[in-house]
């Protein structure tokens, strides 16, 4: 019994949903409305449990860590965020937070710049690794906006614009599959699920 | 019926209301007596120390949706505790006929989690009380200690060495008793184990999917009892003839609690029969001392039969002395054990059994008997040794924040892994490698040589970059499944001399391709079948333990060793009024230097408290001079026994008196400082580790590598001053200063940030050039059709918030398209889905009408927040678009999915549509539903090149001319790696 | 006070952090855990940002009994009633918080974003054009990839999923790396910025 | 009004009625069809079954998603932790966001059932939700000490004293990180588990974000890939090919083998698993429910949509093209 109204409630609002490719229309109102609801409700209980016991109530209540007191007061100052002459306060916590963007700098450039410069460098040893490397240097130029694309060059790096172009289409094709799969899912549900008419 | 929106939206929130209240409406009323767990019951755990019980029982109906199960325990039937559950996965339900709870082990007694006080749990009871966990509460739990439970604590070290508080004790006999007092948040947990020969009872309740807690089963009681060891796998036996040697190897046991020690026996054959006998003899016993401890009426059984066998080799066991080889040496035809010598003539080994044992507390467990096998010296694995002076080494890895140890030995090795034939016709072959060297090696280059099968060279690759795959192509016309033999030799720094691999690629019926085979020759030697052991000890242990096992084309290990301490004590008493658990005060140091180099001497020990420390002293001194005046007045059988503890007692304090630590702490007068100094000593002897290793074909035919010792190893650090060999033979690893593999990174940055700084520096003072961008000159076209059509125009700034990259971007072309606008006189409107970006793009518009000189003609509602919701945000501005007709659209910032449902709506309406984003997954829908898109940094580059501000500028710049630098490298790297020149890819980082 | 602190904060720990990347010892790792600890005391209290944003925007519209307003009743109440239903009888397997979870959420949002699949059909039909060579290109790659991706492109001919993946694997990829290099740059350079106090919107205007 | 204008100014409700029975029609009625296996997947596939009966070595799955992608999604995860099942491989959950802790536990439920045998704590281990915050300490902490790093499973059980952790102790012995996402999350395990500490890493994605990480994956950052249901489809081939086939000579299936993927295909629609191997149709004795079949159903549906959308696609232009001819002949 729970299971066939946990079912139907799950199936109308897909429904709800779904009626939104006619018109806009009240149930598709409700059901958008409800789902942030739903879901901002969904996380309050969960960063309590596993947030807040853990890391705030145990160390400073139980095991007697008072420094932990300074940055529960610190998180408090995020609360400020909305008042009208004491807003700044809220910048505390998130700078705080922002402090390790200092890992950041050389961290993306050892893993995003350098170690992809390495794999760029690799032998040329047949004709799809030669054209890998025209593409990327030449794509690489292409974003080089200290000079004009005139000439020679001009041309070289529009050899990029068509590199990029048949890595877009890649894409492309890859978000069309993306978009109808999720569809496919949800009407699997639907029949499957629900209906039982997939077996 | 026609309804008005405030009826729609009560009718709304009761659909709500209903919806959320129709689960707790369907549970239907059952009967409880239908789920009450029916035939429970509780066994010994067979082959354990005595500290387990299995609770079983049948498991309800799948109708019945339950969904766990909690066990209840406690020492009488009528007060239980809950200990665990059991879930059950609703749409299976349980498959088999009983459900199992193991009660066995260290399990949790009680935590900081465990809930303040003593709760009873859910559901309907009649006389029984059911409480949920253990409470903190020190009036429940501490009688539960020792009395009910053997209790372990575990904490950090810190904790028990500086924070414990003194706490002195009368015992029965009047004596005091000084222990270490802990508050429960000391501890970070406390484990139980259940007494041996206790009997404890059990019950379960059922829960099912509405979370409704049923009643209990009649309770059941088990006893755990302490059992023999399980039966050991056989045993291997080899005699190595010219060194006169016995090797043996076993394996360990499954549960290492009841095993006290590893022993092995040998067994004259004729004695088989007797040996049977007196197995089957002890068998009867253990069932007998079993049968006593249920009925005390029973008499206990007489023994009869002898153990024919000797033993001739024993090890300590314990869960921390892992153990696998040993090995005796005759001696003159002599084999010597624990001072017995029996005369065994090496021709006659084959005379005798050779069984090996787990040694119980009291009754051991024997293995089937085992044949000598015979073996020389040469035919033992071949070891093949790291360099010309030792066979492996062992350093402080770098890089590291001290806590790990490398060993590496052998050299390099190249293993085929795969093959593949990457065409129809099967004449090109892929064939998959990987290399594996260590510290000492550094590979330069590869060499493979494929032979085929009739041995004639096909193709000789040597493999500079090493991308783990070489691509043969056989030739014309040769049978694609014939074997290859691939000869593999390594270019290395240093060099490696004559060292050749070997490895054949046979054809494989199944996989339908070439495999290589499992033999892989190192010199001619075969050395897959071969396996490293590494064993290590510290100051503590007694013997060497077994860490960790390796296959053949394994060359290094990095050995963890942690730099957290814990202590791990007994609690057994505790103080309710001052709410404190005690524990032992004393602890120990490290283990005296043994008689022999296998074995440790006898651990030394201190306590917490000076006063308990200066008093074991005293203590010694005392009993020497009381059981020296008693050796005078017994019995003269008796004498030598008192006289022998006497020697002991005194060698023990000549130990402690002598022992350079504990004079160097008695020395400290300030506590803390006492402490402190002898918590880093014991943690010198806890983390110093020496190591030794064996190589093995897991039949007993080993090679034991000696421990290693680096002879050019000295140790100028002063900590470390009281062990010998630190530095040496014993290895502490270190903290370093400097991740070099982050070097390149380093540099990069510093680069990078000085090209920053230098632009922004430039940009102040001159105009820099940045090229034109195609879709930002159509930006003024585009504005001036809206302006001929007297039509609005759109400028949507991304979804996201003002914390990306994109958004700012965003926002600053809107400056300029806005500036535009109001020249025209041409209305902008702008939504926007975050209500922080809200007043930003409020006060863009707004400055540049006043930039523009068209103040009058600001609309402060030409910037409007629509909702947060992304699909509603589209709708809104789809509306926008088809009420207001707007000629020319802009999208710029970040997009998701929603982009493609704008860029539609505009192309249908018509109106010229311009983008720019970086997120890559939209850029192609932009592509081909609007005219002009900027791709990724395009926007950047605009938003800096419209903006014009240096500080913007100047970064573009220092990106730009880092971008140049990257690309001149790539090109160089590329060129020089296909003439392979591999030193400036081996320059940036792989991983 | 109100920008430089917080500011200084940012620089002064961001520095250190600049130097914990390149120094493994055990200090370096003390300062970072020190670190963590502190923040994961803070990051309980962001999620009262998230909560009180709704309630502000949507208590706003019911107050002013906004066009629309009784829809930000459902989500106020639905809010309120997901919240209490966790606090109340736990998150556990079988409670009614899993239960909304598992029937409201979890439907709901997939379903959302497979709307998209009709969109694209559409747009398909009344969007995407051949404007020009590229979007030409881009469309007839795009053709091959989607081909290839599915059974019946196998089945027409080997060689389009062969095509498709030598798509990804040559061109796609230098597209890929050339576009990856320069974001990666750019996420670099944004860091800096913050690292050096150049960027500073994060904080908010005054 | 010409036909062309007409079918341009058609009401796009037609073509949302075209999608829904171009999907619904195949799912209803399913057909065989061939899967062809790619690279990334296989490559995937291989490295999981190199723990196979390995004690010390274990995968660790992050689930990085929400339900709204489940679909693609979710018959990878099934199909991993089946593979996993099925060759006795330890196995690792985790999530670092709340709406993935249902479907973390959901995917181990569903995978599980037809494994009466598997324990939790044994051979397989929820680690549960960690917030956030929590990711890169725990990331981090890992490289170091499983135990330490991760404390408590999803059922609050020190993790310290599992059965499963025998053996594993940091990523040396964790050495595969599949995380499931929507999104760039695998970066951050590459910047930190694998820079760091030298895991391998895999994804599981959807198929929008599978070209972006093309470049991870020949560069070996990534050791393997799902993309989408397509990879799923892929996934579920490979492990009814190997790891679930059964016969006396492989009785707890076989080794993974490129040749034999390429000229193998599985019928879908037969009950128990049946390979119809160059021409010779083997049957064998293990059940196949719609779960582990369920991507491959959905590529049926998938082949069809994509020819909808090109036909879409060429017939638009088509009008486009026209209609544009004639506006050039009428100015």
């Amino acid at each position: 019994m729970l299971e066939f109204i946990s079912n139907l409630v799950a199936v109308l609002l897909t429904l709800f949903i779904f009626s939104f490719l006619y018109k806009d229309n009240p149930f598709y109102r409700f059901a958008e409305h409800l789902l942030v609801g739903v879901s901002m409700g969904y996380a309050i209980p969960l960063v309590y449990i596993n947030a807040f016991i853990p890391f705030v109530y145990r160390p400073i209540f139980l095991e007697g860590n008072f420094w932990l007191i300074i940055p529960s007061c610190i998180g408090i100052l995020y609360i400020f965020r909305f008042t009208r002459n004491l807003s700044w306060l809220s910048r505390y916590p998130i700078a705080f937070g922002m402090g390790i963007v200092g890992m950041g700098v050389p961290m993306s450039m050892h893993s995003s710049v350098l170690v992809q410069m390495r794999n760029a460098m690799l032998p040329i040893d047949n004709i799809n690794t030669l054209l890998i490397f025209i593409g990327t240097v030449s794509i690489l130029l292409y974003f080089y906006f200290s000079k004009p694309h005139k000439g020679l060059y001009g041309k070289f790096t529009n050899i990029g614009i068509w590199f990029m172009m048949v890595g877009f289409g890649a894409s492309f094709g890859y978000t069309v599959m993306a978009r109808i799969s999720l569809l496919i899912g949800r009407v699997q549900f639907i029949l499957g699920d629900f209906l039982g008419l997939i077996k | 019926m026609k309804v008005n929106l405030n009826q729609k939206g009560i009718l709304v929130v009761l659909t709500l209301i209903i919806a959320f209240s129709l689960p707790y409406l369907s549970f239907a009323k059952a009967n409880p007596a239908d789920y009450i767990v029916q035939n429970l019951k509780v066994s010994d755990v067979p082959e354990d120390g005595g500290g387990g019980l299995i609770v079983s029982w049948a498991p309800l109906p799948k109708e019945r949706r339950i969904i766990e199960y909690r066990v209840y325990r406690g020492v009488n039937a009528d007060t239980l505790f809950y200990i665990g559950k059991i879930d059950v996965n609703l749409k299976t339900g349980i498959a088999g006929d009983s459900v199992f709870f193991y009660d066995s082990g260290w399990l949790g007694f009680v935590d900081l989690e465990s809930p303040a006080r003593l709760k009873e749990e859910k559901g309907k009871r009649s006389d029984r009380t059911l409480y949920r966990e253990f409470p903190r509460d020190m009036r429940v739990n501490g009688p539960e200690l020792n009395e009910n439970y053997v209790v372990l604590g575990i904490g950090q070290e810190k904790e028990y060495f500086h924070h414990a508080e003194k706490v002195e004790r009368e015992t029965d006999e009047g004596e005091s008793e000084v222990y270490s007092g802990l508050r429960l948040n000391q501890f970070d947990a406390m484990y139980k184990q259940l007494h041996a020969d206790k009997e404890y009872f059990y019950t379960v309740v059922a829960v099912d999917e509405a979370r409704h807690y049923y009643p209990e089963a009649e309770p059941a009681s088990g006893i755990p009892r302490e059992n023999s060891p399980e039966k050991p796998k056989d045993l291997m036996a080899v005699f190595v003839e010219d060194a006169n040697r016995l090797q043996f190897e076993w394996k360990l046991p499954v549960e290492p609690d009841p095993v006290n020690g590893y022993t092995v026996w040998m067994l004259a054959k004729e004695d088989e029969a007797d040996f049977e006998l007196y197995k089957a003899e002890q068998k009867l016993k253990e069932k007998n001392k079993l049968a006593r401890l249920e009925d005390s009426e029973i008499a206990e059984m007489e023994t009869v039969y002898q153990n024919p066998a000797f033993q001739i080799f024993g090890a300590e066991s314990s869960v921390y002395t892992d153990l696998i080889h040993g090995s005796v040496d005759i001696i003159d035809g002599v084999i010597s054990y624990n001072g017995n010598d029996y005369s065994v003539a090496p021709a006659d080994l084959e005379d005798y059994d050779f069984i090996f044992a787990f040694e119980g507390r009291e009754f051991n467990s024997w293995s089937n008997y085992a044949e000598i096998s015979r073996t020389t010296s040469a035919d033992l694995p071949f070891v093949q040794p790291i360099n010309e002076n030792t066979v492996f080494i062992v350093t402080d890895r770098i890089e590291d924040k001290g806590d790990y140890n490398t060993i590496s030995w052998g050299k390099p090795i190249v293993t085929l892994t795969n093959t593949t034939y990457t065409n129809e016709k099967r004449s090109k072959l892929l064939i998959n490698y990987e290399y594996v060297t260590n510290k000492e090696y550094k590979v330069k280059k590869i060499l493979f040589k494929i032979y085929d099968e009739a041995g004639s060279l096909i193709k000789e690759i040597n493999e500079y970059y090493q991308d783990n795959q070489i691509t043969v192509k056989l030739p014309e016309g040769a049978d694609p499944h014939q074997s290859l033999r691939v000869e593999i030799t390594l270019t290395c720094k240093p060099d490696l001399g004559d060292y050749v691999i070997l490895q054949d690629l046979k054809f494989n019926d199944f996989t339908r391709a070439l495999a290589p085979t499992k033999e892989l020759y190192i010199n001619g030697i075969d050395v897959s079948q071969y396996n490293y052991y590494i064993y290590k000890r510290n100051y503590t242990d007694k013997v060497f333990r077994l860490s960790k096992k390796f296959g053949p084309t394994q060359r290094e290990y990095n050995d963890n060793i942690s730099h957290t301490n814990n202590f791990s004590l007994l609690v057994g008493e505790y103080d309710l009024e001052k709410n404190l658990y005690l524990v032992n005060p004393s602890f120990s140091l490290y283990r005296e230097e043994g008689e022999t180099e296998v074995q440790r001497g006898s651990m030394i020990s201190t306590n917490i408290w000076r006063s308990e420390a200066d008093k074991q002293i005293t203590d010694i001194q005392q009993n020497i001079e009381k059981y020296t005046i008693m050796a005078d007045t017994i019995a003269v059988e008796d004498k030598e026994n008192v006289l022998n503890y006497v020697e002991q007692l005194k060698s023990q304090l000549a130990a402690i008196e002598s022992d350079p630590i504990l004079a160097q702490a008695a020395q400290i007068t300030d506590d803390k400082k006492r402490l402190t100094f002898l918590r880093n000593q014991r943690n010198i002897a806890k983390r110093a580790f020496e190591y030794r290793m064996v190589l093995t074909d897991d039949k007993g035919h080993f090679t034991s590598m000696d421990i290693y010792v680096n002879p050019e190893g000295t140790n100028e650090d002063e900590r470390y001053a009281f062990f010998g060999g630190v530095g040496t033979n014993h290895f502490y690893p270190r903290s370093n200063w400097f991740k070099w593999n982050m070097f390149p990174a380093l540099l990069a940055t510093l680069l990078f940030g000085g090209l920053v700084f230098v632009m922004i520096k430039k940009a102040r003072t001159t105009d820099l050039y940045i090229r034109p961008i195609a879709g930002i000159q159509e930006i003024d076209n585009a504005i001036g059709r809206a302006t001929e059509m007297g039509r609005p125009i759109l400028f949507v700034p991304g979804l996201s918030s003002i914390g990306d990259v994109a958004t700012l971007a965003g926002l600053s072309i809107l400056g300029r398209v806005a500036k535009k606008a109001a020249e025209y006189d041409t209305k902008i409107l702008c939504p926007v889905r975050d209500y922080i970006v809200l007043p930003i793009a409020q006060e863009i518009i707004k400055e540049a009408h006043y930039e523009a000189g068209r103040p009058d003609s600001y609309d402060k509602n030409s910037a409007f927040f629509i909702t947060t919701a992304q699909f509603a945000f589209v709708a809104g501005v789809n509306g926008i678009m088809l009420r207001e007709k707007t000629a020319t659209n802009f999208y710029m910032g970040m997009f998701w999915a929603e982009a493609l449902i704008m860029t539609e709506t505009g192309s249908g309406t018509g109106a010229i549509q311009i983008a720019g984003t970086d997120a890559v997954t939209q850029i192609p829908f932009f592509i081909t539903t609007c005219d002009y898109t900027l791709i990724g940094e395009e926007l950047y580059a605009a938003s800096a090149y419209l903006a014009r501000e240096p500080l913007m500028l100047g970064t573009l710049k220092g990106q730009d001319y880092l971008k140049l630098i990257i690309t001149i490298f790539i090109i160089a790297g590329t060129l020089l790696s296909t003439l392979h020149l591999t030193f400036l890819i081996n320059a940036f980082p792989d991983k | 006070m109100k920008r430089q602190i917080p500011l200084i904060i940012v620089i002064g720990l961001g520095f250190l952090f600049v130097a914990h990347t390149f120094i493994p010892s055990k200090t370096s790792v003390d300062f970072y855990d020190w670190w963590v600890s502190w923040s994961k005391a803070i990051s309980p209290f962001a999620v009262v940002l998230g909560i009180l944003s709704l309630f502000m925007v949507h208590g706003t519209k019911i107050q002013r009994k906004a066009p629309n307003w009784q829809y930000s009743v459902v989500t106020l109440l639905a809010l309120v009633v997901t919240a209490f239903s966790g606090f109340a009888w736990g998150t556990n397997e079988g409670t009614p918080f899993l239960w909304l979870f598992a029937n409201v959420q979890m439907p709901m949002s997939a379903t959302m974003f497979s709307l998209l699949a009709f969109y694209i059909a559409s747009a398909a039909y009344k969007a995407f054009r051949a404007k020009s060579p590229q979007a030409t290109v881009l469309l007839l790659a795009a053709f091959i990839v989607m081909m290839g991706q599915v059974p019946i492109g196998a089945a027409i001919s080997k060689w389009i999923p062969e095509t498709a993946q030598w798509i990804l694997n040559v061109p796609n990829l230098a597209a890929k790396r050339g576009i990856a290099t320069g974001v990666g740059l750019g996420m670099t350079a944004t860091s800096l910025k913050i690292l050096l106090g150049i960027e500073r919107t994060y904080l908010g205007s005054d | 009004m010409n036909l062309f204008e007409k079918m341009k100014n058609i009401d796009r409700r037609y073509i949302y009625l075209v999608v829904a029975l171009c999907i619904i029609i195949p799912l209803l009625i399913p057909f065989n069809s061939r899967t062809y296996v790619t690279d990334p997947t296989a490559n995937l596939y291989k490295k999981i079954d190199s723990f196979a009966g390995k004690e010390d070595k274990a995968v660790l799955l992050s689930f990085s998603h929400d339900a709204s992608t489940m679909a693609e999604l979710f018959p990878m995860e099934v199909s991993i932790l089946r593979h996993c099942f099925e060759r006795n491989i330890k196995v690792f959950t985790i999530c670092f966001s709340p709406p993935a802790a249902p479907l973390m536990a959901y995917a181990l439920n569903v995978a599980k059932e037809d494994y009466p045998n598997l324990k939790s704590g044994v051979n397989y281990c929820n680690f549960g939700y960690k917030p956030a915050g929590l990711f890169l300490p725990i990331v981090l902490g890992m490289g170091d000490d499983v135990a330490e790093a991760v404390q408590t499973d999803a059922d609050g059980r020190k993790i310290k004293n599992l059965e499963i952790l025998k053996g594993i102790r940091n990523y040396d012995d964790l050495n595969l990180i599949i995380d499931f996402a929507a999104s760039a999350a695998v970066f951050s395990w590459i910047t930190y588990a694998r820079v760091r500490f030298g895991a391998n890493v895999a994804a599981g994605v959807t198929a929008v974000m599978a070209a972006d990480n093309y470049p991870y994956l020949q560069s070996g950052q990534l050791v393997g890939m799902l993309s989408g249901l397509k990879g799923a489809a892929e996934y579920e081939k490979l492990v009814d090919v190997f790891a679930a086939y059964e016969d006396t000579e492989y009785p707890n299936g076989r080794e993974f083998s490129p040749e034999v993927v390429k000229d193998t295909w599985v019928p879908i629609m037969s009950k128990k698993i049946s390979y119809d191997s160059q021409g010779s149709v083997v049957q064998t004795n293990v059940d196949l429910p719609y779960k582990f079949k369920q991507a491959r159903i959905g590529m049926n549906a998938q082949s069809i949509a994509h020819i909808m959308i090109i036909v879409f696609i060429i017939l638009g232009n088509i009008g486009y093209f026209l209609t544009k001819k004639k506006t050039a002949e009428v100015s």
